[in-house]
């Protein structure tokens, strides 16, 4: 019969100390990997629209007449899925999270500055195979 | 008149007191669970936000026998502590408890009824418990009235460890804890919502809160009697006993009410026949 | 003077008994009832002013011929029940009412004209307290019986209406109460009892269906059993040549009439009920409302207890006594306990009946003066409070059609005047400070003192928080309010009311006026009988009433709380349903549903099949001990 | 005064989420994280609660549900939409039974994003939520209830 | 890794509750039943699993509107899919021992999967 | 002389973690009848797969359930190699299991953890969410994320775990197990859990096969099901025994899942040391064709992904077939005759994942 199992553990915790981590009075815990929010540099990006037709939540939008690129990060799962495919590797993830805000904040947007004229067009792929 | 005034600075410092010891309590139980816990005044805080919100209610009629409540506990505190008679104390008491419940009865909710009838389980089930407690103070020191047990000269808790044993036992269901904590218990998540007090908000649950209160420094006196020989040894055992109900809080699955009924009556029973029976047996011979 | 008054409480409902016989269901009739139930309370309250403060008095009335009037009524009613008995073939009435009727006869022939006696009737303040309640409650509730049984008629076509014998034999009732309260013959006590059995025989049966009619002879065949037992006593008496009155007979003690005592005793414990005769109670609840109000809650059981009280000396500290008062103390438990498992009110009612009378058997088996102090109380709280009870549930019961407490909810908005007086009468049953609760306090600590008093204070420990949980769960069914009723107390006839709120009235009067009955007439009586007195403290009794104070007051709070103007209205919480005003939500599989609520009846662990078999095991046991007890010795010597 | 920033109290409802949030709000209440540190406490009971916590997008049985405990809170309020598919919808937004965000049904006051929110930022969140709280209870005593 | 055999077997409707009667008599548990809605038809295939976790699949077509009888009579669990199937297809399942009468998902989108699904105008389309 | 009570239990309750409703009738707390009804947490996930790319639909899979979620991905991702026929790398493999079986030991230790809730053994909770930080620990520093991973892709996963790492993991695992023996210890003898687990919801063997219970469920009523068997992923090369109880009961089904915490240690630290060296991913080329069921052992039993494509890059037909779906009829027959109080226990003991039963 075990009347009282959990008095080792207990005693243990009480003499051992809590365990938490105190947030926010100390920084969070986090790791390389840890995905936190996707960065977008807009200088190199050749607007191929990959991030746009794989992302899973539709959360980027590109647009190649306008030359903008944004991206609703209340949608964003962070799934990195963008940043795997991304030829030019402009995208990539921060182990920073987002903070929080007080109402639904406009998507955040990008205009990408106009290449050098010989890279015009070049390196995009046709999308999606 | 020195009783009275007693009485009324029960009136006056049980909530303080009995504040604290719930913050404490929320300490040391975070503590046993491996976590910071609240902060000691965390229980003022939470019953001052409760005065803040808005007066909302369900029935009108909910914040009278809430407030009955309330006073009641009080009365039958500061009756205590005024060293009146134990048994009118008790009746006090259960009479504030059945306010509760009439209160969770007159709101008319599914989870404040069933919280409900489990409260007037656990009142049927510590009742017996509780007079008896008396009747074993009686048997012992000759007196019902609380002035003369405490002035008993000698460790009642000699006289009457059977009793001791079973108020500590039936102690658990009036402190509301684990695993007797079958009508409301202080944590979240079971499965009758918040019992008796589900439909309560506002300043209606922060009566109920207060009340709680001024229960547990009752509680404690009764626990103090025990004790009563040696104040040193009284706030040790007491300690003690208090820091008993938090372990056993913690070290149990919250227990089903047939359960709870069961082993309270059969505990009652046992250790009051076995203690009392000496003072019976004494008696006679 | 007191002999005429005594007269007077004796004859007088006798003479409205003849005419209520006589005259046709014309207003004539309600008011010869109402004239008479106003002069026989005002008779009692009477009886009161004037000899409240002067002790035991003994009153000598000639024996015969009012001896010989009794025993052709005797013989009359044996006549009756023989010929009822043949009629509805219940072979064990006809031999029970033989043998009683054989072992009376011998009594009358072969020794009554040996035994002399002078007093035949006496006053005393226990009979006082007695008289002021067949007297007051007793006439309110014939007064309440006027409207109410014309309602029951209503209601109940298929019923025959037979007023003029139910009024009749009410008031014949009345009469024979007073008539035991003031007896001291001890005959002349056995007579009036004998009459109370067959009143409430005849009324058990007033409806004449089977089940009335079977109800009605177990009713008979156990207080002819009780009978039986005070006829042996009397033979006792007859062949000791121990003295016959009352007076007498208790002063001789326990050497003289321990037998007698426990005869009777065993004869009030099947009068009052207790295990285990206690089926036959729960059986009369078939009777009209009133007539479990009158006899079967508030006077008739009364007289047995009222016997046993007044033999507590004699059985105070003896074996046999003891065997009484663990009956009394064993039906108070289990009985309490069965009542958790009743949602008819009236069985409730009934059980909780049983179980106060089991509270008084066991303060008079115990006998000591603590005790007698405790039980007189509680058979006035008991008989104000549940009177009121019985007669309120009536009232909704010819308004909801149902007596069942599941079906009373939102009572308190229906009918807010009579759920309000319910919750006067349930309160004044169970809590403190009212009544009953002081009572059991004073009778826990008459037990405590006495020798194995253990028992009992586990048993009234036990007992009371079983108590607290029926009754509580009544009281909240009446405040709970499930759906927007609309008020439907305009139906109920003015008399009905005003009988509650006199009854009401009363309850409270009693408990803010209990200090002074108990000083005036409880602890003189005690003081008489015991020498020693009991009292509650000065400043326990100021605590009390100021409790009740605080209770009374406490609902003016209600007028700051009661507007909501300021205050938002919050829905009930349903899980996250939406919550309808009709309390439907939308249940599993598209299913419209109700919200259900109901009370907990316990029924695994307090079932009454189970406990009723425990209690009667026991108690049998402890009867035959008892029996036992006094005729070994008798057959020995 | 403002005990209301010292006691916060919430309710957690699951509109229509993976459960990964949910179970990072429960997380946050054990050993590691303790928000009880903070005074909250998660009731479950809407008639308790000051900061309503939702996690999931919106579907169709949902909404009811969601506004009836919305509107059983007393006073001062506040819902925290924690979580992408409560902010937006999330990647549940196309399908056919969902509304999108909590802000469908009931006024939002915090969102939190995060697939599926961490412990940390649902703490950061209550803090956010502590700030609108006391606003409120502020608004409310202007308007003198 | 290995990769499981899964036999599908296409049978008459007709003979369905018998052949999962003497699926269950074989000892087979019914591991679930999907459906499908290809090419203008309903697929609804019931999948089976022996203790040695061999799966078997027998499977029936259904025109659109036709209907399946339930094989609660033989395996009491399988209202759940049946319901399901109602809810999401529309298809009729005729006999279910718990029926919950097309409230099993109440969808904004009146049988979503169904080939022709039947809309029901959203409350509110608001997005932001 | 009971009256029955008619209540709604849920969809908002504080013991339901998600939301379900159940009508509850009872006689005083016993009760007579409850029949849950599901739908709070529908989404229709599965038609997505009509406007997704079937290479990302992973994503959406993962989200079924943030609880089981890489199992999920993973059983999506053998759904669709299924089709395909594609070779998935045997180091992948290997760390597919690795993550499934860290996803196992979390989904116990959260489950414990609530079933000690629903029992009012609060602090009993704690310790098991406690315990579980440290397997998430492991999950964020090897996926990046700690609930839902996205680390499983279509044709291998999206990343690596060194050796040393693994074994690192398998290390602190080690470590760990006097700890989860004593949480094992405490739900499988304290009297107090036990009086409250005992005798509950019981199933006999019959039944529970027949009425189609899978996972811990079936496991508890001694049937040695576990899909785990059948090979997928690295399993067919690794050792192990499913836990297995006769009694069929509450306790039973907690005391099967907390053995299989060291189940899955054992099986972690068996394809640490035989995890081979290779690629981690295949590349995918062209479109599925032709339909597969999935299957693989869940935390809470079998769930199976079937797919139907048709040679474009989006799929006829998803659907999944979770264990928990399949637990509703087993949970339906041990709701009888239960107490009020058992309610939530009932209900958690087949460890609902609603998330996962209504996609």
């Amino acid at each position: 019969m075990g009347l009282i199992t959990i008095a080792k553990t207990i005693s243990r915790n009480v003499f051992g100390g809590p365990a938490t981590r105190r947030y926010p009075a100390e920084p969070a815990k986090r790791y390389d990997l840890t995905r936190g929010r996707l960065v977008f540099e807009p200088e190199n990006c050749r607007l191929c629209r990959i991030c746009m037709l794989r992302c899973p939540t539709q959360a980027i939008v590109v647009e190649r007449k306008e030359r903008t690129w944004e991206i609703d990060h209340f949608r964003c799962i962070t799934c990195g899925n963008c940043v795997d495919l991304c030829p030019a590797n402009v995208l990539h993830l921060e182990p920073v999270y987002r903070e929080p805000e007080a109402d639904r904040p406009a998507k955040e947007f990008h205009r990408i500055p106009e290449p050098p004229p010989e890279n015009a067009d070049a390196g995009c792929e046709t999308p999606g195979v | 008149m020195i009783a009275w005034l007693y009485g009324i600075a029960f009136v006056i410092l049980a909530p303080l007191l009995g504040g604290l010891v719930a913050g404490i309590d929320r300490r040391v139980t975070a503590r046993m669970q491996g976590r910071v816990g609240p902060p000691i005044l965390q229980s003022f805080y939470d019953v001052g936000k409760l005065f803040e919100k808005e007066r909302a209610y369900v029935r009108a009629s909910q914040n009278f026998y809430i407030l009955g409540y309330l006073i009641f506990i009080a009365f039958s505190g500061a009756l205590f502590f005024a060293g009146g008679d134990l048994l009118l104390v008790i009746f006090a008491l259960t009479l504030s408890h059945i306010f509760l419940v009439i209160g969770a009865y007159s709101v008319t909710s599914p989870y404040a009824l069933i919280g409900a009838e489990r409260e007037l389980i656990q009142l049927m089930a510590v009742e017996p418990m509780i007079i008896l407690v008396s009747v074993g103070f009686y048997l012992a020191s000759g007196s019902f009235y609380v002035s003369e047990i405490a002035a008993y000269g000698g460790p009642l808790i000699l006289l009457l460890p059977g009793v001791f044993i079973g108020f500590f036992y039936a102690l658990t269901m009036k402190l509301r804890k684990s695993p007797f904590d079958i009508a409301t218990c202080h944590h979240a998540h079971q499965e009758i919502v918040k019992g008796v007090t589900t439909e309560f908000s506002g300043s209606t649950l922060g009566m109920v809160e207060i009340a709680h209160w001024y229960e547990a420094v009752l509680l404690i006196g009764i626990t103090w009697l025990f004790f009563a020989w040696n104040p040193l040894v009284a706030v040790v055992a007491v300690a003690l006993v208090y820091l008993a109900e938090i372990f056993i809080d913690n070290t149990t699955a919250r227990a089903k009410w047939g359960f709870a009924l069961g082993s309270i009556w059969l505990v009652t029973l046992v250790s009051t026949v076995a203690n009392l029976a000496v003072f019976y047996i004494g008696g006679m011979a | 003077m007191s002999l005429e008054l005594l007269l007077f409480l004796i004859l007088f409902p006798l003479l409205t008994a003849v005419l209520c016989l006589v005259l046709p269901d014309h207003p004539i009739r309600r008011w010869v009832i109402r004239v008479s139930g106003v002069l026989i309370g005002a008779g009692a309250v009477y009886l009161l002013v004037t000899s409240y403060d002067s002790g035991m008095r003994l009153i000598d009335v000639p024996h015969e011929p009012v001896g010989m009037i009794m025993q052709v009524i005797v013989l009359a009613i044996a006549l009756l029940v023989l010929y009822l008995g043949v009629r509805y073939r219940k072979p064990l009435a006809v031999g029970l009412i033989l043998v009683q009727t054989a072992l009376v006869q011998y009594f009358e022939f072969q020794y009554a004209p040996g035994l002399a006696m002078e007093a035949n009737l006496f006053v005393d303040e226990f009979s006082i307290i007695m008289a002021l309640i067949i007297g007051v409650i007793g006439s309110l509730i014939c007064i309440y019986a006027i409207s109410y049984m014309r309602c029951y008629h209503e209601h109940h076509p298929e019923i025959e209406d037979r007023r003029r014998s139910f009024f009749f034999i009410m008031f014949v009732f009345l009469s024979a109460m007073f008539g035991i309260v003031f007896s001291n013959n001890l005959l002349w006590f056995f007579f009036f009892w004998e009459v109370t059995t067959l009143a409430s025989f005849l009324l058990i049966g007033y409806t004449r269906t089977e089940e009335a009619t079977n109800n009605a002879f177990l009713a008979l065949h156990m207080n002819l059993l009780g009978g039986i037992g005070f006829a042996l006593a009397l033979l006792y008496i007859g062949v000791t040549g121990a003295p016959l009155g009352l007076d007498r007979l208790v002063e001789g003690g326990a050497a003289v009439a321990l037998v007698p005592a426990v005869l009777i005793a065993f004869a009030g414990l099947t009068k009052s009920a207790q295990l285990p005769f206690s089926s036959w109670l729960l059986g009369a609840m078939v009777a009209p409302t009133p007539v479990s109000a009158l006899l079967h809650s508030s006077t008739m059981v009364k007289a047995g207890v009222y016997a046993i009280i007044k033999f507590a000396p004699v059985l105070s500290g003896t074996v046999p006594g003891l065997m009484v008062a663990l009956v009394g103390g064993t039906t108070f438990f289990l009985a309490s306990a069965m009542a958790i498992t009743q949602s008819n009110a009236k069985r409730m009612l009934a059980y909780s009946t049983i179980a106060n009378l089991g509270l008084v058997v066991a303060c008079g088996g115990i006998g000591t003066y603590e005790a007698v102090w405790a039980a007189i109380l509680l058979i006035v709280f008991h008989a104000v409070a549940k009177s009121l009870l019985f007669l309120s549930v009536g009232t909704v019961e010819h308004q909801i059609h149902s007596r069942d407490i599941e079906d009373m909810d939102g009572l308190i908005v229906k009918m807010p005047r009579v759920a309000a007086m319910i919750l006067i009468g349930i309160t004044g049953m169970f809590l403190a400070p009212f009544g009953m609760l002081i009572s059991k306090w004073a009778s826990l600590r008459a037990f405590i003192d006495a020798p194995g008093g253990l028992v009992f204070v586990l048993l009234i420990a036990f007992g009371s928080g079983v108590t607290l949980f029926f009754w509580a769960k009544w009281l909240g069914r009446l405040i709970t309010r499930p759906l927007d009723e609309e008020n439907i107390e305009g139906r109920v006839k003015t008399e009905e009311i005003s009988v509650l709120f006199a009854l009401s009235a009363l309850v409270i009067g009693v408990c803010l006026l209990f200090p002074r009955i108990a000083h005036s007439l409880v602890e003189p009586y005690v003081l008489s009988i015991y020498g020693m007195v009991t009292q509650l403290g000065q400043d326990n009794e100021i605590i009390m009433i100021l409790m009740l104070a605080m209770i009374l007051v406490l609902p003016l709070t209600m007028l700051y709380f009661g507007n909501g103007r300021d205050r938002r209205k919050l829905d009930v919480y349903m899980s996250g349903r939406a919550t309808t005003p009709d309390m439907h939500f939308k249940g599993s599989a598209g299913i419209d549903r109700q919200l259900s609520l109901h009370n907990y009846y316990l029924e695994g662990y307090f079932g009454e099949g189970k406990l009723m078999r425990i209690g009667v095991a026991v108690s049998v046991l402890l009867v035959l001990t008892m029996l036992e007890l006094i005729v070994v010795p008798g057959v020995l010597a | 005064m403002a005990y209301m920033k010292r006691s916060p109290w919430i309710i957690h409802y699951d509109g229509s989420s993976c459960n990964g949030c949910d179970i990072e709000v429960l997380a946050c209440l054990t050993p590691l994280y303790d928000v009880e540190r903070f005074g909250i406490i998660n009731t479950g009971n809407p008639k308790h609660a000051d900061i309503f916590v939702v996690t999931g997008s919106v579907n169709e049985q949902g909404r009811q549900v969601i506004r009836n405990i919305y509107d059983q809170m007393p006073e001062p309020k506040v819902v925290a939409a924690f979580g992408i598919c409560a902010c937006s919808g999330g990647i549940f937004r196309e399908c056919y039974n969902v509304d999108g965000g909590i802000d469908q049904v009931i006024p939002v006051d915090v969102y939190i994003p995060g697939c599926p929110v961490r412990p940390e930022q649902i703490i950061d969140g209550i803090v956010r939520a502590l700030g609108v709280l006391e606003e409120k209870l502020a608004k409310m005593k202007e308007d003198g209830r | 890794m290995r990769r499981e055999e899964q036999p599908i077997e296409v049978i008459e409707i007709g003979s369905l509750v018998d052949r999962a009667a003497q699926k269950k008599v074989e000892g087979n548990r019914l591991v679930a039943i999907s459906c499908a809605a290809v090419e203008g038809k309903y697929e609804v295939t019931y999948s089976f699993e022996e203790r040695d976790h061999r799966f078997t699949n027998l499977r029936v077509v259904v025109e659109p509107g036709g209907t399946v009888p339930s094989v609660t009579p033989v395996y009491w669990g399988a209202f759940v899919y049946e319901n399901e199937i109602h809810d999401l297809f529309g298809l009729d399942v005729t006999g279910i021992n718990v029926d919950y009468g097309g409230h099993f998902f109440d969808t904004k989108v009146k049988h979503p999967f169904a080939l022709t699904p039947a809309t029901r105008p959203p409350e509110k389309t608001e997005e932001t | 002389m009971s009256k029955q009570i008619v209540i709604p239990f849920g969809p908002q309750h504080p013991v339901l973690p998600e939301p379900i409703h159940l009508d509850l009738v009872m006689e005083d707390e016993r009760v007579v009848e409850a029949l849950p009804s599901i739908g709070y947490v529908h989404r229709g996930l599965e038609k997505l797969v009509e406007k997704r790319d079937f290479r990302d639909f992973v994503y959406i899979a993962e989200r079924i359930c943030g609880i089981c979620s890489f199992i999920h991905g993973m059983t999506y991702c053998h759904a669709v190699e299924g089709v395909m026929d594609l070779p998935v790398p045997p180091r992948a493999n290997y760390l597919r299991t690795v993550w499934s079986e860290l996803s196992r030991l979390h989904s116990h230790l959260l489950w414990l953890g609530l079933m000690a809730d629903a029992m009012g053994f609060e602090s009993l909770f704690m310790q098991s969410w406690r315990l579980r930080e440290h397997v998430l620990d492991d999950m964020e520093e090897t996926t990046g994320n700690r609930v839902i991973q996205g680390s499983c892709k279509v044709g291998g996963v999206r990343r690596d775990i060194s050796d040393a790492k693994l074994r690192e993991i398998a290390d602190g695992l080690e470590e760990l197990r006097p700890q989860l023996e004593d949480l094992r210890d405490v739900f499988v003898r304290d009297s107090s859990v036990r009086h409250r687990l005992g005798g509950l919801g019981t199933l006999t063997e019959q039944q529970a096969w027949e009425l189609g219970a899978v996972g811990p469920v079936l496991r508890a009523c001694g049937v040695a099901n576990d899909i785990r068997q059948t090979g997928y992923a690295a399993y067919d090369e690794l050792d192990f025994t499913p836990a297995v109880e006769t009694a069929g009961d509450c306790w039973a089904r907690t005391a099967v899942r907390a053995e299989e915490l060291f189940t899955s240690i054992d099986l972690i630290q068996q394809a640490a040391e035989k995890i081979p060296e290779g690629p981690i991913e295949v590349k995918v080329t062209g479109n599925p064709k032709g339909e597969f069921y999935a299957r693989s052992e869940q935390p809470r039993g079998e769930v199976i992904h079937y797919v139907k494509a048709n040679g474009t890059k989006n799929l006829v037909r998803f659907r999944v077939r979770t264990p928990t779906f399949s637990n509703i009829a087993p949970l339906v027959v041990s709701m009888k005759g239960i107490e009020l109080a058992d309610v939530p226990v009932v209900v958690l003991s087949i460890d609902p994942c609603i998330g996962c039963a209504e996609r």
